[in-house]
């Protein structure tokens, strides 16, 4: 009976569901190990496509001895430094988003003064204005993480006040009617109400932040997953770069995952919408 | 004058093999110690990107920041920032070249394209080549790549036949099969040289800034020559951090022309070869709209008194001073 | 206490009139029933007793004055839905106007105060029957316990006026029966005013006082935008009429 | 009455509410012309502020004047360049996030097959594998056209397979009752309900396609908005970046208000959503 | 010629049963309407009727064969919202069907076949009296006439069945009357098997020429989703029983 139904109604079975969805990566690893054998196989001194040892052996060495000139483990220390930046970014743009966009989104005074100027500051390219930015922030932490919050501020702020002008009017109507003030309506109805938005709007900038972060790493670090890659990146060391790759990956996987089952626990009342 | 009174300074350097030495000098403490000799505070800054870096120092963001002389000229000195070379470390003897898949001269990259950072002294390079092979730069198409990338496009696309690069990405290039060296700065001596620029207001402000630098810069030279232990140990955590070996700091040391004697340093700057050297490089940049104003826009002094250009708007000093001071002993 | 006066009223948006030359008496603790078709104007009505639009022309009078142009605490208002804050749990929810009230700054209060005003939340959530579920999210909640919750909020700040916009609308007809009976209860209770505007007529009559019902009375068949509707009938209540039939429906089907 | 009136209900007047819309740009205007003032004081030869008067010399140098080198008026070039590869990367992204995305949306094995996949391609930072790219696609207009696709389509395809999953079941439904194949729901039931939504996601996408030009024009090109900012970044030349990022920001902000327009206009019907 | 079966069928969502043991013979061209509290499985019950869910238990025939398991074009279906295409027209919306049937691969048909179908589409639009609107966008339209307009593309495939899931449930009493009499023309002139969802009990009673109703007659008060609702009423059309006050509503409130 089910032979002849609609490829529409059709859904796999959890056991040939699982094995679909690993499909694509196996056929990928596949592709890579082929094309790397190829290469090898004509010139044993090719970079391009490394054979999986040469990743184990360049990452261990990364990660698992100290660098004589430091005394660092590299692998780490550039891991921290990306994530600290990162983590800071975006909890600034974060809060930035949320105060901006909650007095953009409920006030239609401030919407009136801000949106305009959001609406272009969100059209500038970062990447344009990188030498300005350094100049302005020099060449140390700041800068990089002013980067990260110029790139994705606007697009948090504008998503953050367009939520906040879709709440439901009748609830703000209600907590008028409840003696609520403007600012009593900020803090205990809209912003509580907008944070699960937040938390969304996070995490779809996550991969802008990512960007730019290794933008701003390639340009002026000592340390960082962006600048690893961009210094081996002239010696065209794949063993390094992949690997780095494939890590700030899963970093970025594992960031969105994290928001995401953070987000419905402790917002579960959020979960419908 | 803003600069007066300072004890602390910023100085950037980037990764290239003749200002390698730097990193080292401040990992050591070599330049703390130089510092401390003369009461001041040196901080050391490496920075990634060397465009960045020269950009940082002309902002007022750094005190002094290595470069070519080419850069000196058309980044700080155009920008109204009046600069002294203060260290003339070393010139290209063949770290810069012009590498192709197919030709086999510089006459044979006639129509093609060729792969290089526009408006850096790898440009120059290919310039002068052309020059000696009688050819103009109309004569091909010029395409501007990040110097990050030149090698991955080179080894591994096949539409990348020619570039212009230096080392250490000039040997990894070189290291494909079937890569033809055209033309090296080695066949231009003396023209592409790599110096530690400083702002000359902060200089004549504190001079024992040039003297700190000067003492370090020197130090380091006598501790990194030689096949003694301690050397061998100091060209290694330099090749180190270049991201190569031993042999490969070695290779790249051996196309470079380090003047590791202050006296040899101080004889190149007397000489007059520095004179024409500076005119090709203000007339290259002229001709590419490096300096708007044409050749005379910005004056060089030269030392001995010889001037080229604007003398009402001299921004950038060659002095043997400091180096001579050194060569004397007299830190 | 609080009777309302309304002085040819007449509210437009624009070129569309939606209300014209209403005028009304209503004394103090009516429970006034609006009903009309869909398009009519009974929710414009509300929101000017709302304060949340303004008059076009004529006034509104709360015992003599004019009612403040904007929502406040003496007005309590619930909607068909969306009327509780499903960030809070159902106590929360009904402590609410206590705090905004008691807390200027902070909207949340601790200590002494905090214990005073959730007992009195409790003790509003007995009221409507909602005891057991206090600490639960409203999200949780049936439709009809939502709608008590919100019915309870409102009534926390004892507000002299009450609005309801078919606040039963979505709820199933046996749920309905018993809200009846609780909005009865505590009409009689507290003998605030109360306005509801429903579409279920035999509720109108059942629950109201007195029912008001809108309608178009001048049409331009070229224009039919241009007139308002106004209050076409003025009942006492317990009094049927088999007003479905007889008004048609200002809106276009 | 209206002067105690919550802030949360106070709406500026037509007139002033131009007038705040204007305030934050005249503030930025008069702080650039204040600060290049100072700094063009103590050194004339600054490029850091340019005068404005630097603008409009600089642009209309490359706007109005053939470059001598090349005899081309190398801000159109410039302009037309990017244009054309900005053009055909959010095109070709966009068709492949229509296919894809319907796909995945609408047939569960074809979303058990592509949806991880997808999630873990739109992790991977496009900037981090640029040397992969031009590997794989040369260093010519390919190579930027398809940085802009990998940076954007998987964002699209998300989208789009994220709002097929959010048509109303019903219609679906009803489309099988009225006898449709799962290609006849696909072509004109799924299809053009998407499309509005296709339109909003290219909008939000526009300004990460700008990055990923800007990005592969700063990496190897010979004309193009990207390469010209990066090039004079060797010396500098403010005079000619700031313009260059006020007129992308120009068109980006155009590219959005036309494709806005232009849904409207097409999709009215949507409009409510 | 459209004969339904229903044998010990029984539908479960995990441990959730929705209905169970429920055993029907549905004559050909009867107009039976389905009424019971909220979360009784009504919607369930149509479907399964539909295809669109497959039953746990039991079987459904239709003239004695299984009935196919997915939606098709011998069954319509018009819903409570949602029904119409909001990017086609009045007309294409009703031809839709036609040009699904015709045009195998590029569901759109051209030259005299797409005007023959045309022509059907008026013709059908004439029927339930849009034919004034027929190049408008279905959002232009009132409720009534999105419904009107749902059951016309439903109809023009002359389904054997046709399902009809609370399609009155939004309307207004006025514009529901209307409906009533325009659906009643079409089952008498089309003879089809009409299924219709409603919480309306007049309405149920009104339309259908058998009311069945639904609810649990099992409860365990320690497992309130163990069993599922059944028929519990199996009536005649034009009699009238006071269903709501009896039957207690199986969904807590
Ligand atoms: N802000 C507004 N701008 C323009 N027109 C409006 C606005 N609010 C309401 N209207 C119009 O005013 C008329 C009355 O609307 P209102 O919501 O008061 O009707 P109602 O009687 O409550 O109808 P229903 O029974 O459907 O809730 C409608 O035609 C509506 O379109
Ligand atoms: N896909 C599903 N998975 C799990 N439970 C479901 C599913 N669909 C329906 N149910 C449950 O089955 C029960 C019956 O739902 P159904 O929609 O059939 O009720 P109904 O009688 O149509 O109610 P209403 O009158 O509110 O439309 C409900 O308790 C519902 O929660
Ligand atoms: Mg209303
Ligand atoms: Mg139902």
């Amino acid at each position: 009976m089910a032979t002849a139904r609609r490829f529409i109604n059709r859904r796999p079975q959890r056991g040939s569901g699982l094995l679909l969805a690993a499909a694509p990566f196996v056929a990928l690893i596949l592709l890579y190990l082929i094309g790397s054998d190829m290469r090898l196989s004509a010139n044993p001194g090719d970079k391009l496509l490394p054979a999986p040892s040469s990743f184990v052996e360049a990452i261990s060495a990364l990660a698992l001895q100290a660098d004589p000139r430091s005394g660092n483990y590299l692998f780490w220390t550039d891991t921290a430094a990306s994530l600290l930046r990162l983590g800071l970014g975006v909890a600034i743009a974060a809060l930035l988003g949320l105060v901006f966009g909650l007095a953009i989104g409920l006030f239609p005074y401030a919407g009136a003064l801000l949106d305009p100027l959001m609406a272009v500051l969100s059209m500038i390219p970062p990447l344009a204005i990188l030498p300005i930015l350094f100049i302005l922030f020099g060449l140390g932490e700041l800068a990089k993480v002013v980067l990260i919050v110029i790139g994705i501020a606007p697009f948090l702020i504008r998503d953050v006040a367009f939520r906040a002008r879709e709440l439901p009017e009748e609830l703000l109507i209600k907590a008028q009617t409840l003696g609520a003030s403007s600012w009593q309506i900020l803090l205990r109805v809209a912003g509580p109400m907008i944070l699960p938005r937040l938390i969304g709007g996070i995490r779809l900038a996550l991969g802008p932040a990512w960007l730019f972060l290794i933008a701003g790493e390639a340009i002026a670090a000592t340390e960082g997953l962006g600048y690893r890659i961009f210094l081996v990146r002239r010696f065209l060391a794949m063993d390094v770069i992949l690997p780095y790759v494939a890590w700030i990956t899963l970093l970025a996987f594992l960031m969105d995952l994290a928001l995401a089952r953070w987000s419905r626990a402790r917002f579960a009342w959020a979960a419908g919408r | 004058q803003a600069a007066d009174a300072k004890t602390s300074f910023r100085i950037a350097w980037s990764i290239y093999v003749g200002w390698m030495p730097w990193g080292y000098a401040a990992d050591q403490g070599i330049v703390k110690k130089w510092a401390d000799k003369y009461g001041l505070e040196i901080e050391v800054v490496q920075i990634n990107d060397y465009i960045e870096s020269i950009n940082q120092y002309t902002a007022g963001g750094f005190d002094g920041c290595v470069m070519t002389n080419m850069d000196a000229l058309t980044i700080p000195a155009v920008g109204g920032v009046d600069s002294t070379a203060l260290i003339i470390g070393d010139f290209s003897n063949g770290n810069d070249g012009i590498v192709s898949k197919t030709a086999k001269d510089v006459a044979g990259l006639k129509g093609a394209s060729v792969n290089l950072v526009e408006l850096s002294v790898s440009h120059y390079l290919l310039a002068r080549a052309l020059e000696g092979a009688g050819m103009a730069e109309r004569d091909l198409t010029v395409v501007n790549t990040s110097d990050a990338d030149l090698v991955a496009v080179f080894t591994s696309t096949p539409d990348v036949e020619h570039v212009v690069t230096w080392n250490p990405l000039l040997a990894e290039v070189l290291a494909q099969p079937g890569a033809t060296k055209l033309f090296d700065s080695s066949q231009i001596p003396g023209e592409i040289i790599d110096m530690m620029v400083v702002n000359s207001e902060t200089l004549a402000a504190n001079p024992d800034l040039g003297k700190a630098l000067t003492g370090a810069w020197y130090e380091t030279m006598a501790l990194m020559t030689g096949d003694a232990p301690a050397a061998i140990e100091a060209r290694t955590a330099m090749a180190k951090a270049s991201g190569t070996d031993l042999a490969g700091f070695d290779a790249q040391l051996a196309s470079t022309r380090l003047f590791d004697q202050a006296a040899d340093a101080v004889a190149f700057t007397l000489s007059p070869d520095l004179a024409t050297t500076m005119d090709h490089v203000r007339k290259f940049s002229a001709d590419h709209g490096l300096l708007q104003g044409g050749v005379d826009q910005v004056g060089i002094e030269l030392p001995g008194g010889q001037q080229l250009g604007d003398p009402s708007n001299l921004k950038l000093r060659f002095t043997e001073a400091y180096m001579k001071l050194a060569a004397d002993g007299a830190l | 206490m609080s009777q309302i006066t309304v002085e040819q009223l007449w509210k437009a948006y624009g070129d569309r009139s939606v209300l014209e030359r209403i005028n009304l008496e209503v004394a103090s603790g009516s429970f006034v029933t609006l009903v009309g078709a869909s398009g009519c104007g009974k929710t414009t009505f509300l929101r000017l007793l709302l304060g949340q639009e303004a008059p076009t022309r004529g006034r509104l009078l709360l015992d003599g004055a004019p009612l403040p142009a904007e929502p406040g605490p003496d007005r309590g208002i619930v909607f068909q839905r969306y009327s509780v804050y499903p960030h809070l749990s159902v106590l929360e929810n009904v402590v609410l106007g206590l705090e905004f009230r008691a807390a200027r700054w902070l909207g949340r209060l601790r200590g002494p105060a905090r214990r005073q005003a959730f007992e009195a939340g409790e003790a509003m959530l007995a009221q409507v029957g909602l005891e057991a579920v206090r600490d639960a999210a409203p999200t949780a909640l049936s439709g009809g316990m939502q709608q008590r919750l919100a019915i309870a909020q409102a009534l926390i700040l004892k507000p002299r006026i009450l609005l309801l916009d078919e606040p039963f609308g979505a709820l199933d007809p046996g749920i309905r029966a018993d809200m009846h009976g609780l909005i009865r209860k505590l009409w009689h209770e507290t003998r605030m005013t109360v306005f509801m505007v429903t579409h279920d007529i035999s509720e109108a009559f059942a629950l109201g006082s007195r029912i008001l019902t809108f309608d178009k009375v001048r049409r331009d068949p070229h224009a039919p935008e241009a007139y308002g509707a106004t209050v076409t009938y003025d009942l006492q209540g317990r009094h049927r009429l088999p007003l479905a039939e007889e008004a048609p429906p200002c809106a276009a089907a």
